[in-house]
């Protein structure tokens, strides 16, 4: 099939379902409004199974489908088009978005059946859909733009879906908001790209880049990445821009599944492993990425720990595993952070939907100190949420077992690693199984604390089977990354096919090329992370399951410290009292003193200027002609004088 | 210029005092006359001691333009006394009063 | 003296005489008719100047026209001798007469000045100007000046309406409410 | 006014014999008045005082010069003396300006021990190169008069006939005014002369080239403007405040207009101005529409050459051609004056807003329509040719 | 004469609409006028050559001989879109006042179309006097428009408007008269033609603000700085843009605003290239300021229109700092930000009109939840927000892109800061629609007595054609830019000796041929 038109469909599949549902928002039902939307991204899908398949069957070095539709803009150098490249980065997102997207449309049928604004919801979430996809197929760091502040609308509506909800709207607002600083800085870092490097499509800049790795902070390469990297803290929710994240949850949970843990939030991650040739060329950049990345993943591990809303939990879990992947990315393991994404997409988004059942069941209440036991109600949820939650805690084989040990290798032995980082990496991996088994705990487990009139029951097939099928990915999507030691051990199994597939497209940093470490070491590492994990996990069943009142005791234990964590370390009151009031009250005194008082009152003091020599002048204007015409005369006589006597 | 000249020989500026002159009573009864109908009549003799000026010029330079002027003052002078009597009527009519110190006020 | 000499000196007497009246006639009526008289000694003079048309036109616009005006309003008026004829500012007065006096000591310097200056030409050497120059006045009126002609037309019409609807107006200027 | 004492004592002598001639014309015209109205109604007139009643003219001069010199009581003396005798000036000095035959051309002679002349001396008080300008400009500052007399009684009456008067006329200067401009198109110049020089010979149409004759007229500009002759004709009337438009003194309302309070010779000059504006009327009238005193059918050459063949010397040939062109105009001027007194007696007077609605509804528009009509026949006339 | 009619059509538009009899009709009678004068404009399309950097459909003919004084019209790709704007704008203005203007609607429909007069003529008069009598023209409709049908402190309003830009005004003037001066000196012969300005060479002396290309350059700067309005000259505009009716504001904000910048790029930067280098860094200081400030003062307004008053000043620095680098994109980006901000700003303000017809309140505070009740205008007051803060494929972003692209070029320090206002604009845009459509239903929505009604047919009828543009202008700009190329290309690389040649247009002016072919 030509390409082309595989490209539009794919892109415009959703595009349409979008306009379907948007413009009959008011008839379409839900079944057919989540109909339309499924199928549409189901199309969606399919096409990228195609060119994904297209893809496999060129040869390695060529695996890159382009295609341009229209100049976009065109001004003096700035040539932008709207094109889009399907190569092996993006058909991995592609694939992922569109396969776990259709999950959750079908998911949405079932969970958004009763509300009123279905069909607004599928449109919302088609637009979604196809603003990622620009986002991911984009050639150029603008298309790319058009598709990362799309998404980001589409955010802000879906966060803001019920909208008569002050706090909801509030939280869309913040999360547009805050995206946008992370937007003016990608701009920024855009402008420094093109004016260094004459392009803005990646593939040339990938090109492009220096290949002696910049030193100063004020290189081009340098300064446009970590711009560019600033906008992607906002995307991707890391420090310090990561505060809209959990505020998000307000949104429906199929959608902080889809949005907010499988697919837009790893735009960030996405956008630098794109350009990896030139994050590699900023070792600066890398470092900071690395740092941001492993700072994020502990911190909001820590946070986590201490949140009582399921979403919550969920939510500083996903900045957390974000934090890994900028952690690797950092370290320029590049495929290591593709990797976590696809796992990661796979287990958060079963968790998310996991939690949305959770939350359909219990009626909309989402706090787990409210729950508990829930596994004889809803079987199938708790099944796949165990799943789930086995893969996020790095339990080998599950999913994320792999890809976050390629990480936590890799920040360990990459020449831009370091130990440090690799015990923090390891240090996040404990509070991660920690945290996810007090949520298992709580929901699932132990003894039930649901109110009485609740009546917790298992969800409809069509929630299940997404569950299901997701859970199935959580459990085997790990083994396309599996690591050669291990592979060495498990005949048959080809080691890290996705490392392989990606390798083409991804620069290896520096020394790199061909460095391994010793089978001993990276068996040593692996060991230590699952057993730490295993051992986090095992206090936390101990403490919510087993004796329950022993997190108290530590909680009052720790005093303030525990409430300042569990207070979120208080930096949404502190972006508030040291940005946005004093931004408001200088706003307000500019409008009074500088505009009102000051600009207007130089204006009125002129006018009364004015005014003054007009009534100092108005004592001559008596109403006397006489005096007039006798003005007219003395007029007369200057003229005449000065006429003379020149 | 001999004495006798001033008298027997006329010039231009002879012409040129005498529009001065009338100019200078028209003005004088101006600032201090009280009647406006009066007040009107001393601006037509300006104006009419302008005209004797601008004919003596156009004589005396051989330029007729100087009695197009002459003409076009007179259409204006005519235009102004009509409006300014008719004014001057109305007032009249509902003030009996004539007198320029009663103009300073127009508020009815 | 020539007879030219004597006919500007006898006009430019009455001439003088009767502004003078204008101005210092207590009665407005006998003010009037010694402007008409001015009228007709500054017609005169214009004849000793050669413009036979416009002082023809004088007469008909000035002394026929205008001053009828101002002479029927006077006596419809029935204003007879004023008690307050000048005003009585001093100083205000005494201003106004210094600026009238700067005025003509500044205009008669002037003249002064271009007579020493200006190589004048007499009367006898200037007549350049055709003997009956109304052919030559229509001719420049209705080519050169046609604008200003035109212009004055709109104007009289304009004042001519002005004129009437402040003639119909009832009650004056200031209707009573 | 001439080069020599002799120009200068002769010009002076016109004037007076001009001036005479008009103070004497009013006894006579009182008594064709007299005699004419009472031949319209019927009936004998003045016919005991010498033949014909002619010698009452002298009898009714004593009375008016005999009679007591009266001053009312709120009168302001001076307007009141001024103004009959201002009332004479403006008809006398108009009428000085319009001609009254071909010129007089003396050759040149010894006397006193020197030469003197050659002269030519006008059969007109004076020529001013713009005579109807200067016609019309002075004869306007009658309406001065008769406010002066108005007001100068002392006497409402006299002042609502002053203030009526002078209105009409400012009103109907307009019209007459305008109602010749298109003869003075026509003719190309405000000289009198020069106008009736114009009117010689057969009445010859010229227009887009082409000539029509005829030569049982004479060419006379009556054929040219003949809405023209109507209307400054009828204006004519008004500003001579003759019947019909003689509401300045009617009789029925106003006593008898401004000079209610005047009687004696001052009465007797008003009725000389009056005259005198008739006068002029008629001269204008005269020179205007019906050539002058040019002889109908005959140029002065003609009439030159004919007097040549009797008349002994030139200065007599140029004498007596003058003379029978004074006579031909005398005759025309004699029938419009009658014409004037016919008119008084035969139509009855107006009421005063008629006279205001003929004088601005009726006559100046239909002048404003000759103005432009003959203006485009002229300018054709002239570019077409 | 294509432009001429285009130009004066208003006029007479204006004459049959004031003596129009029948009031019931008038609306539809000035809908159709305006569509055909819309119609007629895109006629110059079919005449335009976009390849061409020339001025094009010239009529010039001698105005006042003795000052060189022309009747000149003219048009190129920087004008273009200016005057498709403003005849696209005012069926739409016609349309969106349908209700909203009560009273006097004969005089109200006349000023409109003297003010479409007066507007285009500004934007296609070549000419300085000429042009001059169309800057000041528009004054007096606009005057009109605020004072007659303004709110309730229109006066103040009307008078703030007037003296502020009456001042500058006088000031070009002067310059103007002056620089036909220089014309006289350098050329021989008086002349007021732009084209002749363009071609004098105006001594500069750097350092100080008395040379004389400064003085000049400041005279003009003035006049078309209080227009824009650039920072602290700006006050007046909230209050005239908060007593203007609702056709009012969406003119102003529309199309007069872009008269001053329009001007600076018409006049300002190739008139006095060295003073312009030389001073550009003060109006990029003030534009980056009139960035921030703007943003900053809209975000905590208690009034919606005030606000969005306030975020046309922060729009407007965006412009002027694209002006004022020079470079392709910063004037390409701050043409089509004109465009932009002339069809989001509108759409703006027609919105708050519409919601302000139901209510008859602007104040933020009393609003809430409209989301709710009114979906259809809450989705279009969503996409006109979305353009106004420059999200990619509305108009906005294209602007907003090549705008920060071309002042990073100059000076990235600028542009750092002018970024700032791409955040702050989101603030105040999406916190003001969050007060107002989202959270419970405020005083006014939930009030019982008057239920509000959604969007009408006619209203709608309003909206899209703007939505249309949003997205048009956003998904397709190269359609749209590529008419300007030419022309911005050639002021770019010509700035510091521009010079406008005239393109022979048609066969009726042969005369032209040849003086092209010497050039």
């Amino acid at each position: 099939m030509n390409h082309s038109l595989l490209m539009a469909i794919l892109l415009l599949s959703p595009f349409v379902g979008f306009l379907i549902n948007g413009l009959r928002w008011r008839k379409n039902g839900p079944n057919l409004a989540g109909g339309i939307a499924t199928v549409a991204i189901f199309i969606s899908f399919i096409c990228s199974v195609l060119l994904f398949v297209d893809l496999v069957s060129m040869p390695q070095e060529a695996r890159r489908i382009a295609v341009t539709f229209f100049e976009w803009i065109a001004v003096d150098r700035l040539k932008i088009g709207a094109g889009f490249v399907v190569d092996p980065i993006s058909a991995i997102m592609i694939l992922v978005i569109t396969g776990v997207g259709t999950l959750i449309h079908l998911f949405s049928v079932s969970y958004m059946h009763h509300d009123k604004g279905v069909a607004k919801y599928f449109a919302y979430l088609n637009l979604f859909v196809f603003n990622m996809l620009i986002l991911v197929l984009g050639d150029s760091l603008v298309t790319m733009f058009v598709g990362w502040e799309g998404v980001g609308l589409c955010s802000y509506l879906l966060i803001g879906f019920w909208f008569t909800d002050r706090e909801k709207a509030a939280a869309g607002m913040k999360a547009f908001i805050t995206n946008r600083i992370g937007d003016a800085a990608f701009l920024l870092g855009m402008f420094v790209l093109f004016m260094t490097f004459g392009t803005l499509n990646l593939h040339e800049l990938n090109e492009l880049a220096p290949t002696v790795a910049e030193g100063s902070w004020l290189g081009a390469a340098t300064l446009g990445t970590l711009l560019l990297f600033i906008g992607a803290t906002g995307k991707s929710a890391q420090i310090p821009l990561y505060v809209w994240l959990p505020d998000a949850m307000a949104g429906p949970t199929p959608v902080s599944a889809l949005i907010h843990a499988a697919t837009m939030v790893t735009a960030g991650v996405y956008m630098i492993v794109r350009l990896n040739a030139m994050f590699i060329a900023a070792p600066n950049t890398m470092m900071v990425i690395a740092v941001i990345g492993a700072a994020t993943a502990v911190f909001a591990a820590t946070i986590g720990m201490t949140q009582w809303d399921i979403k919550k939990v969920l939510a500083y879990s996903t900045v957390s595993q974000l934090g890994y992947m900028f952690l690797a990315a950092g370290v320029g393991a590049f495929g290591a952070a593709m990797f976590h994404l696809m796992t990661h997409a796979f287990f958060k988004a079963l968790m998310f939907l996991g939690s949305g059942s959770v939350i359909h069941a219990m009626h909309e209440e989402q706090d787990i100190r409210k729950m508990g036991a829930l596994k004889k109600y809803m079987p199938i949820t708790h099944f796949t949420f165990f799943l789930g939650w086995l893969a996020i805690i790095g339990m080998p084989p599950f999913a994320g077992f792999f890809s976050k040990d390629l990480i936590l290798e890799k920040a360990f032995a990459s020449p831009l690693g370091h130990p440090l980082l690799w015990a923090a990496g390891v240090l996040g991996a404990v509070m991660t199984a920690f945290y996810m088994t007090r949520l298992m705990a709580l929901t699932f487990w132990g003894k039930s604390r649901v109110p009485k009139e609740v009546h917790p029951h298992e969800s409809p097939w069509l929630m299940t089977i997404p569950l299901i099928v997701l859970g199935f990915l959580s459990v085997v999507g790990g083994w396309i990354g599996i690591p050669h030691v291990i592979s060495a051990i498990l005949p048959g199994h080809p080691a890290n096919i996705l490392g392989d597939w990606l390798a083409p497209m991804l620069k290896v940093p520096l020394s790199d090329a061909h460095h391994h470490l010793d089978a001993a070491t990276e068996w040593t590492l692996m060991g230590i992370s699952v057993v730490l994990a295993a051992i986090s996990a095992a206090v936390a069943y101990q403490f919510y399951v087993r004796s329950p009142e022993t997190p108290d005791k530590i909680a009052k234990a720790l005093g303030p410290v525990y409430q300042l964590v569990s207070k979120k370390y208080l930096i949404d009151e502190l972006y508030f009292g040291a940005v946005i009031n004093p931004l408001i009250r200088l706003s307000k005194n500019l409008w009074h003193h500088v505009d009102v008082n000051f600009i207007d009152k130089i204006t009125y003091v002129l006018g009364d200027l004015v005014r003054g020599g007009g009534s100092l002048v108005r004592t001559l204007q008596t109403g006397n002609m006489q005096l007039y015409a006798m003005y007219v005369g003395l007029g007369l006589v200057a003229i005449l004088s000065f006429v003379l006597m020149r | 210029m001999p004495s006798t000249d001033v008298f027997t020989t006329i010039t231009l500026q002879h012409y040129l005092v005498l529009s001065a002159a009338l100019f200078m009573i028209g003005l004088t009864g101006v600032l201090l006359r009280r009647n406006v109908i009066v007040i009107m009549m001393c601006i037509e003799l300006m104006l009419n001691a302008v005209n004797l000026s601008f004919i003596a010029f156009s004589k005396f330079s051989g330029r007729i333009d100087g009695q197009i002027m002459v003409f076009f003052v007179l259409t204006i002078a005519a235009a102004e006394a009509a409006v300014g009597l008719a004014l001057i009527v109305c007032i009249f009519k509902r003030f009996r009063e004539v007198n320029i110190r009663f103009f300073e006020h127009l508020k009815g | 003296m020539t007879a030219d000499a004597f006919i500007f000196w006898f006009l430019s007497l009455i001439t003088l005489g009767s502004a003078l009246s204008v101005m210092l006639l207590a009665n407005p009526v006998y003010s009037a008719l010694s402007l008409v008289m001015t009228m007709v000694g500054i017609s005169a003079l214009f004849v000793t100047l050669g413009a036979y048309f416009i002082a023809g036109v004088q007469l008909i616009v000035y002394a026929g026209a205008v001053m009828v005006l101002f002479v029927m309003v006077l006596m419809l008026f029935d204003l007879r001798a004023e008690l307050q004829a000048f005003s009585r500012g001093q100083i205000s007065g005494a201003l106004k007469l210094a600026t009238v006096g700067a005025l003509a000591g500044l205009i008669g310097g002037a003249l002064l000045l271009s007579a020493g200056n200006v190589a004048e030409p007499s009367m006898a050497e200037a007549a350049k100007l055709p003997p009956d120059a109304s052919k030559a006045l229509g001719i420049v009126l209705f080519t050169r000046h046609i604008f200003g002609f035109e212009a004055l037309g709109v104007l009289l019409l304009v004042i001519a309406i002005g004129t009437v609807a402040l003639a119909r107006a009832k009650g004056g200027t200031h209707a009573k409410h | 006014m001439g080069q020599d004492i002799f120009e200068i004592v002769v010009n002076g002598l016109k004037l007076i014999v001009i001036f005479l001639l008009m103070v004497q014309a009013v006894p006579i015209l009182v008594w064709v008045e007299r005699r004419g109205s009472a031949f319209i109604q019927n009936r004998l007139g003045p016919n005991r005082v010498g033949p014909l009643g002619l010698l009452q003219l002298l009898a009714d001069a004593v009375k008016f010069l005999t009679k007591e010199d009266m001053l009312p009581n709120q009168a302001v003396r001076f307007l009141f003396y001024a103004a009959p005798v201002t009332a004479l000036i403006p008809g006398v000095i108009a009428y000085c300006a319009i001609p009254l035959g071909t010129p007089i051309s003396i050759e040149a002679f010894e006397m006193f021990g020197r030469s003197w002349g050659p002269y030519v001396f006008p059969m007109q008080g004076f020529d001013i190169g713009v005579g109807i300008v200067f016609v019309l400009g002075v004869s306007s500052l009658a309406a001065y008069t008769i406010l002066m007399a108005g007001w100068g009684s002392g006497n409402k009456f006299s002042l609502m006939g002053a203030l009526r008067a002078s209105a009409q006329m400012i009103s109907y200067e307009l019209a007459l005014g305008l109602s010749i401009v298109g003869i003075i198109m026509l003719y190309g110049t405000f000289n009198l002369t020069e106008m009736i020089n114009a009117q010689q010979g057969a009445l010859t149409y010229s227009a887009f080239g082409h000539q029509l004759a005829i030569p049982a007229l004479p060419n006379w500009g009556l054929f040219y403007q003949p809405l023209g002759f109507i209307l400054f004709f009828a204006a004519t009337f008004a500003e001579a405040n003759r019947l019909p438009f003689d509401l300045a003194e009617g009789e029925a309302e106003l006593v008898a207009g401004f000079h209610t309070e005047y009687g004696g010779f001052k009465m007797l000059m008003f009725f000389i101005g009056e005259y005198a504006h008739m006068m002029i009327a008629c001269g204008l009238v005269v020179t205007f529409f019906f050539g002058g005193y040019l002889v109908p059918y005959m140029t002065p050459e003609q009439v030159q050459s004919w007097v040549a063949t009797w008349a002994s010397s030139p200065n007599a040939v140029s004498a007596w051609t003058s003379v029978i062109h004074l006579l031909s105009y005398f005759v025309k001027f004699a029938f419009f004056m009658w014409f004037f007194i016919w008119v008084r007696w035969t139509l009855p007077r107006f009421r005063y807003d008629q006279l205001m609605d003929l004088g601005w509804k009726t006559m100046l528009p239909w002048a404003l329509a000759n103005t432009i009509l003959t203006a485009l026949v002229v300018y054709f006339a002239h570019t077409i040719k | 004469m294509l432009l001429s009619t285009i130009v004066f059509l208003p006029v007479v538009f204006a004459l049959v609409i004031a003596l129009w009899p029948r009031e019931n009709s008038l609306r539809h009678l000035a809908l159709g006028f305006s569509l055909i004068e819309f119609i007629l404009s895109l006629k110059i399309f079919q005449q335009f050559d976009p390849s061409s950097s020339s001025l094009q459909l010239v009529e010039k003919h001698m105005w006042i001989e003795r000052f060189g004084i022309q009747y000149f019209f003219g048009i190129d790709g920087i004008s273009l879109w200016l005057v498709i704007l403003t005849t696209f704008l005012t069926p739409i203005i016609i349309l969106a006042s349908w209700n909203s203007i009560d009273k006097r609607v004969k005089g109200f429909h006349a000023a409109l179309f003297l003010l479409q007069t007066a507007m285009l003529g500004t934007f296609l008069a070549f000419d300085a006097i000429f042009f001059y009598v169309f800057w000041e023209l528009s004054l007096i409709p606009m005057y009109f428009m605020v004072g007659i049908w303004g709110g309730t402190r229109r006066i103040y309003a009307t008078v703030k408007f007037f003296i502020f830009t009456m001042v500058g005004s006088v000031l070009m003037l002067i310059a103007m008269i002056y620089m036909m001066y220089l014309t006289q000196e350098a050329l021989g012969t008086m002349s007021a033609s732009l084209l002749d300005f363009y071609r004098l060479k105006i001594p500069f002396v750097g350092g100080t603000l008395l040379s004389l290309q400064s003085l000049l350059f400041f005279a003009f700067a003035l006049a078309f700085a209080i227009k824009v309005p650039i920072f602290p000259l700006h006050t007046w505009l909230p209050d005239a843009h908060v007593e203007a009716p609702t056709p009012g504001s969406v003119i102003l904000a529309g199309v007069m605003l872009k008269m001053g910048t329009y001007c600076f790029l018409r006049w300002i930067i190739p008139l006095f290239p060295e003073a312009a280098e030389y001073w550009a860094w003060l109006f990029l200081l003030l534009g980056v300021i009139g960035i921030v400030y703007g943003a900053l003062v809209a975000m905590v307004q208690p009034d919606v229109k005030k606000l969005v008053a306030y975020s046309s000043v922060s729009h407007m620095g965006y412009i002027i700092i694209g002006l004022f680098v020079f470079n392709s994109y910063g004037i390409t980006g701050g043409l089509y930000q004109m465009l932009n901000h002339g069809i989001s700003t509108g759409a703006l303000f027609i919105l708050i009109g519409m919601i302000y017809e139901r209510t008859h309140s602007r104040e933020i505070a009393r609003y809430g939840g409209l989301a709710s009740v009114l979906p259809i205008f809450t989705i279009f007051f969503f996409i006109v927000t979305m353009s106004s803060i420059a999200v990619p494929l509305t108009n906005g972003f294209i602007g907003e892109f090549l705008i920060l692209m071309g002042v990073f070029e100059k000076n990235p320090w600028f542009a750092a800061v002018a970024v700032t206002g791409v955040i702050l604009g989101a603030a105040y845009m999406l916190w003001m629609f969050m007060r107002v459509f989202f959270g419970p239903k405020g005083e006014l929505v939930s009030d019982e007595h008057h239920p509000l009604h959604d969007l009408n047919a006619r209203e709608i009828g309003v909206m899209i054609p703007l939505v249309v543009m949003i997205f048009w202008m956003g998904i397709f700009p190269n359609q749209f830019l590529d008419w300007s190329k030419a022309s911005v290309d050639h002021l770019v690389k010509n700035r510091s000796s521009y010079n406008l040649t005239i393109k022979a247009s048609g066969s009726h002016d042969p005369q032209a041929l040849p003086e092209e072919a010497a050039q």
